[in-house]
């Protein structure tokens, strides 16, 4: 057999996520979400938590500093469009060994500890990065208001091959809008395809094994920590690449984006979605864009709209109490939802489904045994 | 709130045709005027312009959020002919009519923005992108005007800020698509100077607690720089992290430093809690170099004051505007938002409302949506009645130079609205400043070919 | 005293806190043999076989393999040099398959202690695949290679911790109580199966309690009470040794 | 120098007091019932609130409405009449002033059964959980049970009164003996140490001197031997979980005049707590008393502008450096047993 070869679950996985990731345009219209901004998101913070679970679903190290890697491909990618081009390649090269040389740095000192003071460790240097970023660190960081493009930023590769572009661009193709959408979207599925071959390689597979007993990883002749460094660099390389998309598609590094608020952003949408899936960290990724974005959204004009059906008593009764949950209630639902899952769904969405599907096949197939749950995908 | 009407009367609808007819007849008017007409971002087609309010709904400051929303249903319904008229009726010179902007109903959508400029960004964005906004306002925090105003540059979509101090939003980082009603920090320093000169000597030694993040830096140096000019001596200035809620360990130092002035450049919590801590070390209770020691917060803001509770009472800040005052303006705006919600408005509610009616104001004179030619209407107009004097959108660096307030923490409130007493209403002239001091450019005001 | 010996402890001891778990222990295991240590509960037999794989520093003295000195080596480092261990609580990967579970003990041994394999799949590992295969048949777990290992009963954990053993190919095999808490068919199974290795040739020191386990499989047997080896030679010369008997009577069962 | 030294060290020694109580708690939940509480910051905050309330309970007024006279917003004047005054006269004005101490009588009651509820409700169903998914559930606690504290309360922080009597700074450095009007310190500030070291002493000393303390000790140095006994050892663990949520409710009510609450305070302290916890080593009671001392003097001295000048913005990063370098150099943190969390 080739190394090269793909099973066809893997494909057809692929391909069945493909689609869904370019038909966005299409089944995001009825949801109010179609929209190139929102839409680039979902497939940025897609790409975040796809990293994030390489290490967290995978060795079950609960890292809850990851925004900062997040932030660094930001502040590198601005940095890159400031002093060279504004083409978006170097920018995403730079991020991404920045941030793999952060990750590496960061992951070397933490990784000497597990549990939960190795998240302790993640969450002090996140806190660190992201106080000196607001502060001290200013001359880099433009602090407050965040790294933006000047009209007097040098750009010497722009300047030497006399390119004038104002927004990144792709070889020229400026990356605003659909194109923005597209290209972001591209780097999802090329993303999953790589953690996918991650998770389904014997490296993968040792990942997990750290993850079910790491004692029994030493007695084998293993040692882990090369393997739990790698994990962390590859997810903070993931992290500084979405970090980098996001200032591409809108060329602004604020500090805020470090915050431990953001590192637990990324564990809400992993656990949301299932822990240990390829798919569920993408789809948790976007539920909690889409609620941040539309559901806070929701005033109560648009209620009041909503349920204009109602008599009018119980329209206003009904419009009081969600008004508690939506608009800017949304990250009083977005709790509730979240303890809820993590005590009756600990697998996410993702068991959720996988639950229904097993109770709609159950009675189709009455003479055949259920297929055993698979362990991750 | 307003129920939408299902269904369209026979009479609205003939009207409707009578003014698409009418359109088609002027349209080549239009066109002589210049061939943008269609070819801008969120051009409006229909008979609704949607503008984007851009809010910290969640957060810690989620209230005055809030309560510039209050001011910019108001304004929106005011514009469009409903309620009271409000500051419709005293504004001059206007070209408003009480029947929308250019005929066309004014509606708005909202994001939440959680005083953090990238989600600010991303709000704004939306709004334009998909909610087809032309024009985003609101705001709580510098970080997210600049910001905020950056993206409106870059998608020739024009911003009206909200609550926005710092000498940044119309200096380094100004935008010819950006425009600032609320003051700054400099003209903080030049209106309170004096007033402390009169009321505490010109022998005074300054001691600043300063937010160690952009806004804090250049308020500091523009209270530094009025104070220094009086004679005051700057004894340390120092920075405090954001959000540090227990400033004990950086009061303590102030105690036998020898100044005899503690400035909080702070805001928001870190204001609340800097100041209610400084009063607990009794500090105002202290006699240093034989004179009664004195914090002063530059700027002041009625919500916070409310949060700071009693330790308020006597302390010297600035303010943009403030409902007690007495021109016919404040009175007119006041009385209406009073109306509406019961409660007199805060100074970002006002400078929400200014911003919002100035803007359509502006597309009424310019007879036009597209914005380079909102933005010319904008730059160098001057206007009176909206509760500051007379005041001028200066073309250069397009900040509003106006009255400043010199306020006290009122001693003897009457309500628990009432926190706030004005000490001197500084006049235009004075708060004026050379506008190339801080540097920036605004940029190019044809707008990007994108959107 | 033969003379083609892999393994030496020579010299060691341990105290936990003061406490003497371990006193100047000497063993010598020829290659190819069965070493079997006895003793009662608390003789020291687990600390033993812990120092062995580097998971206690002895407090004095040293461990040497084939030349090679194990002590304050890590515990992957000394699997690597070919000792492995199945443990007296079976310590597996209970997330993952059968088949997955003796799959990566051969990954270890073909990639060593590390390596970065992520762009190969794991489908296309068709040899270690076979081999483990062949290993689960061997112990008889073909059928329920694809079983989650969590699921299995804990004498078909035993056998599969065994079988992650067995497919490293190890020069020196360590067994703690491997028959411990197995009903007497499991255990007579188990027999079998470590009878057929003993035919392979592999060196092997074994834990147990079960004299008939014991007397079954061992060619030279150390017997250990209070950290002391009180009496060592071969299964005949140990079953008559009264010290033995002594330590038994006076301790356990 | 020597003043503000002495003043930098008295500041961290109240920090240190605040920081130990705060983190009591959580220790106490995590010895006993081996959970992470992500949730604990937002008991403190509840207790803060649990002070907002009282304070609004005892200070409701009638409202009389003046059609005749007009605010300058224009809705009509109202005249207010305390309620309580009225009822309860000299009392009630005493009341008022010292609100604060007083709803601790709320605030316990009102703690210990949000506490129960809180163990009983959800946290019992994770203690065979992994410490990733306490963390997890207890987060989203957090969350929840901060929206709901703004929704009703909104945004804005509330300020709290300090009793009249208790205002201003004493001058501690005349009882030292030293000139005064060098070292003074905020009254209120020396009542909070006081109240940290008494509450701290009385959990030490209920764990010691009682039946049920040394039950739970016990039960903290080996579960199951002590379920083996026919000791019901979840009940006394539900009653750990309501006593550490009271102590960190009373650590929130007293805290208040110091900030003005606002729905936001559990997750500035939690952080923090986390720290103090782990620096004095996981479980450990003594240990986050300690370690509450070292990180707040820790941070009183970096925040000193000679040390800020040597190295920027240390001040901002010292209770992280701290933790990370206890981490590293002594992964039990300073008085924890070997053995716990040790990785």
């Amino acid at each position: 057999m080739n190394t090269i070869l793909v099973t066809r679950n893997d494909l057809l996985l692929l391909l069945g996520f493909t689609i869904a990731v370019l038909a966005m345009p299409i089944w995001l219209q009825p949801f109010g979400a179609a929209y190139p901004d929102l839409m680039q998101r979902f497939a940025i913070y897609g790409i975040f938590a796809i990293g994030f679970n390489i290490l967290f679903g995978l060795t079950g190290y609960l890292s809850f500093g990851h925004a900062a890697f997040f932030g660094v491909g930001s502040y590198a990618a601005v940095w890159s469009f400031k002093l060279l081009t504004m083409d978006a390649i170097p920018a995403l090269v730079f991020a991404v060994l920045i941030s793999g040389l952060f990750a590496l740095l960061i992951g070397y000192v933490s990784l000497k500890r597990s549990g939960i003071y190795f998240s302790i460790l993640t969450l002090a240097f996140a806190q660190m990065s992201y106080n000196l970023a607001y502060s001290v660190l200013t001359p880099i960081t433009n602090g407050e208001t965040g790294l933006q493009l000047t009209l007097a930023d040098p750009r010497h590769l722009d300047q030497a091959l006399g390119i004038s572009s104002r927004s990144p661009a792709l070889l020229g193709q400026p990356l605003l809008g659909y194109a923005g959408f597209y290209f972001c979207a591209g780097l999802l599925i090329v993303a999953f395809f790589i953690a996918q071959r991650i998770t389904g390689s014997p490296f993968g597979m040792m990942l997990r094994a750290i993850k079910s007993n790491q004692t029994r990883m030493h007695y084998t002749g293993f040692n882990t920590r090369p393997y739990t460094l790698a994990a962390f660099v590859i997810s903070g390389m993931y992290a500084g690449l979405a970090g980098a998309l996001l200032a591409i598609t809108d060329p602004l590094a604020g500090a805020e984006r470090m915050q431990w608020a953001a590192s637990g952003e990324v564990v809400l949408m992993t656990i949301l979605g299932g822990v240990g899936t390829l798919v569920g960290p993408v789809i948790g990724a976007w539920i909690i864009k889409y609620f941040e974005n539309i559901f806070s959204a929701f005033n109560e004009g648009i209620l009041h709209r909503t349920f204009d059906f109602l008599p009018d008593g119980l329209e206003d009764a009904v419009v009081l109490v969600t008004s508690k949950f939506v608009g800017e209630g949304w990250h009083l639902t977005l709790g509730l939802v979240f303890v809820l899952i993590v005590v009756f769904l600990p697998g996410g969405i993702m068991e959720g489904v996988r639950r229904l599907v097993h109770w709609a096949r159950r009675p189709a197939e009455p003479g055949r045994a259920s297929p055993r749950p698979q362990p991750a995908e | 709130m307003n129920h939408s009407k299902k269904g369209m009367s026979r009479r609205t609808l003939i009207k409707t045709g009578l003014a698409g007819i009418l359109a088609t007849g002027v349209s080549p008017l239009i066109l002589t005027r210049g061939a943008w007409a269609q070819e801008f971002c969120n051009n409006p087609t229909g008979d609704t312009v949607t503008i984007g309010l851009n809010l910290p709904l969640s957060g810690a400051y989620a209230e005055e959020g809030a309560d510039e929303q209050k001011a910019y249903e108001l304004a929106v319904q005011h514009l469009n002919g409903e309620g009271d008229g409000g500051l419709l009726n005293v504004f001059a010179p206007s070209a408003l009519k009480g029947n929308g902007v250019l005929g066309k109903k004014m509606a708005f959508v909202t994001s939440d923005s959680q005083t953090k400029a990238d989600v600010a960004r991303a709000g704004a964005t939306r709004m334009i992108e998909r909610d087809g906004a032309i024009m985003i306002t609101g705001g709580s925090s510098s970080a997210e005007a600049v910001a905020v105003q950056g993206l409106c540059q870059e998608m020739g979509v024009i911003f009206m800020a909200g609550l926005t101090h710092s000498n940044d939003t119309t200096g380094k980082d100004k935008k010819r698509y950006g425009f600032r009603h609320f003051f700054n920090a400099y003209q903080s320093g030049i209106s309170l100077g004096p007033v402390l000169g009169d009321e505490y000597g010109a022998d005074r030694r300054a001691y600043h607690l300063t937010a160690d993040y952009t806004w804090g830096w250049t308020q500091e140096e523009s209270i530094k720089n009025a104070t220094e000019a009086l004679g005051w001596e700057t004894v340390q200035a120092v920075r405090t992290p954001l959000g540090a809620a227990d400033f004990s360990q950086y009061l303590t130092p102030v105690l036998n430093s020898g100044a005899d002035v503690l400035i909080l450049n702070h805001y928001g919590n870190d204001m609340v809690n800097s100041l209610t801590q400084a009063v607990q070390f009794g500090m105002r209770d202290r006699q240093v170099n034989g004179k009664q020691f004195e914090i002063v917060v530059p700027l002041f803001s009625e919500l916070m004051a409310k949060g700071a509770g009693e330790n308020i009472k006597g302390i010297f800040g600035t303010s943009n505007w403030h409902w007690n005052l007495q021109d016919p303006g404040t009175i007119a705006f006041t009385k209406s938002f009073g109306a509406a919600y019961g409660s007199p408005p805060s100074q970002a509610a006002h400078t929400a409302y200014v911003q919002t009616l100035l803007y359509a104001d502006a597309v009424e004179r310019a007879g036009t949506f597209y914005p380079p030619e909102v933005i010319k209407a904008l730059e160098g107009f001057e206007f009176d009645g909206m509760g500051n004097g007379r005041t001028l959108y200066r073309a250069d660096d397009h900040q509003c130079i106006k009255s400043v307030l010199v306020v006290r923490g009122n001693e003897n409130p009457t309500s628990q609205y009432d926190v706030l007493e004005v000490v001197r209403e500084v006049p235009r002239e004075e708060v004026a400043y050379d506008p190339t001091i801080f540097g920036g450019e605004l940029g190019p005001a044809e707008p990007a070919p994108m959107c | 005293m033969p003379d083609n010996v892999v393994l030496h402890v020579s010299d060691v001891h341990k105290n936990f806190a003061g406490l003497h778990a371990l006193s100047d222990i000497d063993l010598q295991v020829a290659e190819g043999q069965t070493h079997a240590i006895i003793g009662p509960n608390g003789a020291g037999k687990s600390t033993l076989l812990n120092v062995i794989v580097g998971r206690l520093a002895p407090s004095r003295g040293a461990v040497v393999f084939d030349g090679t000195v194990l002590t304050g080596r890590k515990p992957y480092e000394i699997n690597q040099i070919g000792i492995a261990r199945v443990f007296q609580t079976p310590e597996i990967f209970p997330d993952l398959t059968v088949l997955h579970n003796v799959m990566i003990p051969a990954l270890s041994r073909r990639d060593g202690a590390f390596r970065l394999n992520m762009m190969r799949t794991l489908d296309s590992e068709t040899a270690i695949r076979q081999e483990a295969e062949d290993v689960l048949a061997d112990v008889g777990l073909y059928e329920r290679r694809l079983a989650h290992a969590g699921a299995l009963s804990r004498g078909d954990k035993r056998r599969m911790e065994l079988a992650m053993c067995l497919i490293q190919k190890p020069r020196l095999l360590l067994l703690d109580e491997p028959t411990a808490g197995m009903s007497r068919h499991d255990t007579n199974t188990t027999i079998e199966l470590l009878k057929k290795i003993k035919s392979r040739g592999m060196t092997k020191v074994i834990i147990e309690h079960d004299m008939h386990v014991v007397f079954s499989l061992a060619d030279r047997i150390s017997v250990l009470a209070g950290g002391r080896i009180i009496a060592e030679g071969m299964p005949d010369e140990v079953r008559g040794d009264p010290r033995v008997r002594e330590a038994y009577l006076g301790g356990a069962h | 120098m020597f003043e503000v030294i002495l003043l930098q060290f008295i500041n961290g020694l109240d920090k240190g007091g605040a920081y130990a109580l705060i983190a009591l708690g959580l220790t106490l939940v995590f010895g006993t019932l081996g959970v992470v509480n992500f949730a604990h910051g937002a008991l403190f905050m509840l207790g803060a609130f649990c002070a907002v309330t009282f304070q609004k309970l005892i200070t409701l007024e009638t409202v009389t409405v003046d059609p005749s006279q007009l605010s300058p917003w224009g809705t009509p004047v109202e005249v207010r009449e305390p309620l309580v005054q009225a009822w309860l006269g000299d009392f009630g004005a005493v009341l008022v002033n010292y609100s604060v101490p007083f709803s601790l009588l709320l605030a316990i009651p009102v703690m210990l059964v949000i506490g129960i509820a809180m163990e009983r409700g959800l946290i019992k169903y994770f203690y065979k959980r992994p410490h990733a998914e306490q963390i997890l559930v207890t987060f989203g606690l957090a969350i929840v049970l901060q929206e709901i504290i703004k929704a009703s309360f909104g945004a804005n922080p509330i300020p709290q009164p300090v009793p009249t009597d208790l205002r201003g700074a004493a001058d501690i450095g005349v009882m030292l003996g030293l000139n005064p009007g060098i070292i003074t310190y905020p009254i209120w500030r020396l009542v909070y140490f006081l109240f940290s070291g008494v509450v701290i002493g009385a959990v030490f000393a209920f764990l010691r001197f009682t039946t049920f303390g040394m039950v739970v000790r016990a039960g903290m140095a080996d579960r199951e031997t002590v379920g083996l006994l026919g000791i019901n050892i979840d009940r006394r663990f539900t009653i750990m979980f309501g006593l550490a949520a009271v102590v960190a409710g009373m650590a929130g009510v007293m805290y208040t005049p110091l900030l003005p609450p606002n729905y936001h305070l559990g997750m500035d302290f939690l952080v923090l707590s986390f720290v103090v916890v782990v620096v004095g080593g996981m479980g450990s009671l003594p240990g986050a008393v300690a370690a509450g001392f070292l990180l707040g003097i820790l941070q009183s001295f970096a925040s000193m502008t000679q040390v800020k000048a040597l190295v920027p913005g240390i001040d901002q990063i010292i209770i992280y450096l701290v933790a990370v370098i206890i981490l590293l150099v002594r992964p039990r943190g300073l008085l924890g047993r070997r053995g716990v969390m040790e990785a």
